[in-house]
């Protein structure tokens, strides 16, 4: 009845390479904009720090937890929108939206994607679309905070907004699950 | 017909040693052998938790519990999945229209618009909203040719809660009309649906209305499941009111975020192979084709109409033109109690629906106790109302001949409406 | 195992290209080819709407119905059927307890308790409770050896809500204990009995217990069919909280009265045929006898505990006595997330959790985002556990090897409960 | 599957009887004790009065609506209590319940509730029961009622307790519907 894909087009090198060394792990401090999110499926979180300089990404960082497909999926994508406009990220976040959707063959992705067509196989696991989707929505909520702080307040930010955890007496911040 | 009976297991049985004629498709119709067979297949071949696993089984059936979702979409013409909520039935999900939305919505002075003829689904749960905000309950009255008059709205009116098509009258309410009148005054519109979407083509974008409420068990699909479409907006901006897995965001001891539409809403383990089977049903009739549907509908229901006015024997309520009226003719006998006809046609193998059909003060209204209503659906055909009326010969030789009945429609032939007639009462 | 493979129709597929192990049964279990037909016999030959219609095919529909009510009654040793309210699930009973008893009742400075290995949906609800009323939430803690502290109640404690048995730890609560110090200071005890009405013989009078939810899906029935049972006058005493058809005595215009208990709380059409699908389920689990579906669980969780702990790579939460541990075991793979665990041990053809399995305070407790999670029911056997064990060659061959784990049942070697240990992070 | 119980064992000639002609209808006004009752699976009423003497129920009547079984089994239930005492009245309330149940053969109903035998082939019909049962349940309020108003005020009843419409824009009360 239905097509049994196969794990090992899943986990492939390259993939599983980002995963183990990730690609700018951490924290921007001061940063322009930043964004948290949670993978509600799973409850991993993901935290996002940019700084930006004249139109472009000119750093970004992210932090968190996660499976090996957002983990990985979250260093391709810095390397991919690092150094790019805005506009240009904003586009390539609808072009890796469109591969996972199925609307795209990994065939027709631009430069900057290339690699991303590691990620082709997880279009057959669709519990883990949203892993590797974690990191490209959080993109969007970052460049929405960056706008949003651009119009505001044109300086630089001094503290990260921190992750919530209402819970004081466990004191639990989301840490950081590299492998 | 429309739909082969061969499709519908039960419809093959004999019901005391006769073939069973269903004329009870208005409380729940039967099942084609497709939707049953889906419903095995689901446990057989894709059982498991939706939602939550990692695991191709549990994929699958997420897979196909969403993919349900896209089709009742489609099916009522709504331009987004996530506008559709999985309920257990059609009261659950206007319920949940009036715990979230209206609870939060209305206040003293507000009105809130119902009208004579709604189930006890589409009318209790907004005498509670009255009773907790101090809302104003009104109800749109029924005239004597079995229609509704829509009256007046006014800037206070906040909710007008309707049926599509009355589930005793057969009377289709003219829906767009009332959309227009409740937005021109900044109401909102919910449609109880339960009769209407089985029943005729329904677009929510077409209609215009705010909220619709159906049930899966009235067009072929299984119990258990129901469905409420609002406008994505609406639904955004609800509150959950039933808390637990599969409908958070975050938890901590202390307190939680919320998911996202329709998510929300559906709390604990989803009704996984119902909803699957129901997509099964909306694919059977899909094949029909929902214009057909309501054709068929109109052709048997106005033959039964047809054929009972000739008799002369029977008392009948709703409108007479078939273009306003559903499958659905409720009638009376003589004197003869509802609920002793009904035994007595069961016992010649057909299944009739005696009582107030859940809508008592649209009983009052007519000034009847209860009325005999047999309603139709794709698999019944002229011959099953044949069936019907050469069964009251049973009744009256069990309860002597009756009396000459009378076209009820018009209430206002003789009676003030509102007064107590009792049921062919030495008319 | 105790029930044959053969009986249940999908443990005879394959996945992936093998023979599938299920080990996800605390979130649903499969299903019995005797409830599957079951459904279909419901559809086939007995299908009405229940308690309305006055004709045979309707009442048979009721009568099964109620027989349900009957035998789920006896299954957990309440005296009176009329105690058994059917709602969709687990979650939705307690939210009706939640939402008529808990609101109505409980006021600023009162106290509910819960525990900190609660199911979301035992959870959320008392977080909603304690935000509306004003009542203070307070959490049983999860002791370094997998139990709960039991703590101390006073005279402000309302109701103590706790799991009869953790869906991630195992860990089978004392229930009649709970009950004992509860009643002492005058309050009420929930029991959420989702994981502890499959695994063992439950005695609602034996317990004391006053309310007990638990879900027909999590045991061979089929899903969309939840249990609220509670004690006669509790139920008396409670509001209805969805209103509509069937639950209502007497309705006008203006307002209603409503009907008897049980039957008030299950507004609109019921769900009649998983309802007595569910009552075949009981059936099939009767006839093993319940005291032998714990012998069974305790066997093969003892044994996959065994042998995950002789292994050495896994570092396993919950308590280690079998005697109070129910057919749950939850783990982690060295530093290899939980879900890349779950997809490759899918990709051998067995179905196992990954995630914080709705229950993310215990993982913050734990200090771990999610665990792997293998869970048993009548229909596996120790060759389970064996395939469940040789998988985990696959997820090194992908991963690399993981170092040692560690028993994480002792909290307290080295961690102090309460703070995040990354799962595995270099330990 | 299921046994087919025949129509003609529920219409027994006895029952037609009662229903074309039924004993003791009406309303007794003074009366020492009354009772309203609904059929919550139909909607139909009942109303019951009677008048008490030397601790026997002297005279008792019954109204409202109902179907063919409700009446004839209010109309048989008249005659099996009228004269009887309070007590012999609870006794046969609870044999006729008994009967109903099927925990009791019609062969050992007791003289006064003979005629009732005729309703036995109700039982195979299980929603019709409760139209059976109705005005005995009726009567065992109505009882309630003559206890209570017999501790509080001995003297007579002016007025019988209304039955609850609060619909006072309909203005409707629950009418006799005789055949
Ligand atoms: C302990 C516990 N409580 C409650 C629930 C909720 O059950 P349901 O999803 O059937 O409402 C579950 C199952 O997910 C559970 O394991
Ligand atoms: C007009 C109307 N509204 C609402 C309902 C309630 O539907 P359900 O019982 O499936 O919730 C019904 C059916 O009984 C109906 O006919
Ligand atoms: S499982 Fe959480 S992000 Fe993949
Ligand atoms: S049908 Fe109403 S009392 Fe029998």
């Amino acid at each position: 009845m239905f097509p049994e894909p196969a794990v090992d087009g899943l986990y492939r090198e390259l993939i599983l390479h980002h995963y183990r060394c990730p690609c700018n792990r951490g924290k921007l401090d001061p940063a322009d904009a930043a964004a948290h999110a949670v993978n509600p499926l799973c409850g991993d979180e993901i935290d996002l720090t940019l700084r930006h300089h004249g139109g472009t990404i000119a750093d970004i960082r992210t932090q968190g937890r996660g499976c090996s497909i957002s983990l990985a999926s979250a260093s391709m994508m810095t390397e991919a929108v690092k150094g790019r406009t805005v506009e240009r990220a904003k586009e390539l976040i609808e072009t890796f939206k469109r591969l996972m959707s199925g609307g795209l063959p990994s065939s027709a992705l631009p430069v900057e994607l290339e690699e991303l067509e590691a990620l082709e196989g997880v279009r057959s696991f669709p519990v883990r679309i949203k892993c590797a989707l974690l990191a490209w929505t959080t993109l969007v909520e970052a460049l929405d905070d960056l706008q949003r702080r651009r119009c505001r307040e044109p300086g630089r930010i001094a503290a990260v907004r921190a992750a919530g955890d209402p819970d004081g007496a466990e004191g639990v911040a989301p840490g950081d699950q590299g492998p | 017909m429309l739909a082969a009976k061969a499709d519908f297991p039960l419809l093959g049985t004999t019901m005391r040693g006769r073939s069973l004629v269903y004329l009870d498709s208005a409380a729940t119709t039967q099942k084609p052998r497709a939707v049953i067979e889906a419903l095995t297949r689901a446990y057989e071949c894709g059982n498991a938790n939706v939602h939550r696993g990692a695991y191709e089984l549990s994929e699958r059936a997420t897979a196909l519990y969403e993919e349900t979702r896209e089709r009742v979409a489609r099916f009522v013409g709504a331009g987004d999945p996530r506008e559709i909520v999985f309920t257990r039935n059609a009261t659950e999900a206007i319920n949940l229209v009036a715990r979230s939305w209206a609870l939060a919505t209305l206040k003293q002075g507000d009105e809130l618009i119902v009208s004579e003829i709604e189930h006890h689904s589409n009318l209790v749960p907004w005498q509670e909203v009255a009773r907790i905000t101090g809302a104003r309950l009104s109800h749109l009255e029924l005239r004597p040719d079995g229609t509704l008059d829509l009256g007046a709205m006014t800037s206070r009116t906040k909710l007008v809660a309707v049926t599509g098509a009355s589930n005793v009258l057969g009377t289709i309410v003219p829906v767009r009309r009332l959309v227009g009148m409740a937005h021109a005054v900044g109401a909102l519109v919910l449609v109880d649906g339960a009769q209407m979407v089985p029943q005729m083509p329904v677009n929510v974008t077409e209609l215009g209305c705010d909220f619709l409420a159906f049930s899966s068990h009235k067009m072929l699909g299984p119990t258990g499941v129901g469905v409420l479409w609002a406008r994505r907006e609406l639904l955004e901006a609800m509150e959950p009111i039933v808390f637990g897995g599969g409908m958070i965001r975050e938890v901590w001891r202390g307190g939680s975020s919320f998911g996202e539409v329709p998510w929300r809403f559906e709390a604990g383990t989803s009704s996984y192979a119902e909803v699957v089977a129901f997509g099964e049903a909306l694919r059977y009739l899909g094949t029909i084709g929902m214009a057909a549907v309501r054709e068929h509908e109109k052709t048997v229901a106005g033959y039964a109409l047809g054929r009972l006015l000739d008799d002369g024997r029977f008392e009948l309520y709703g409108p007479l033109d078939p273009e306003i009226r559903a499958g659905v003719v409720s009638f009376n006998f003589g004197a003869i109690h509802p609920h002793d006809v009904a035994t007595i046609l069961d016992g010649e193998g057909i299944a009739v629906r005696a009582g107030h059909h859940c809508c008592m003060p649209l009983m009052r209204k007519l000034g009847v106790a209860a009325t005999v209503r047999a309603s139709v659906y794709v698999y019944n055909g002229q011959e099953d109302i044949d069936r019907l009326l050469s069964a009251f010969g049973q009744v009256e030789r069990i309860f002597g001949k009756q009396r000459r009945g009378a076209c009820r429609t018009d209430l206002s032939s003789g009676l003030a409406p509102g007064s107590i007639e009792v049921a062919g009462q030495g008319r």
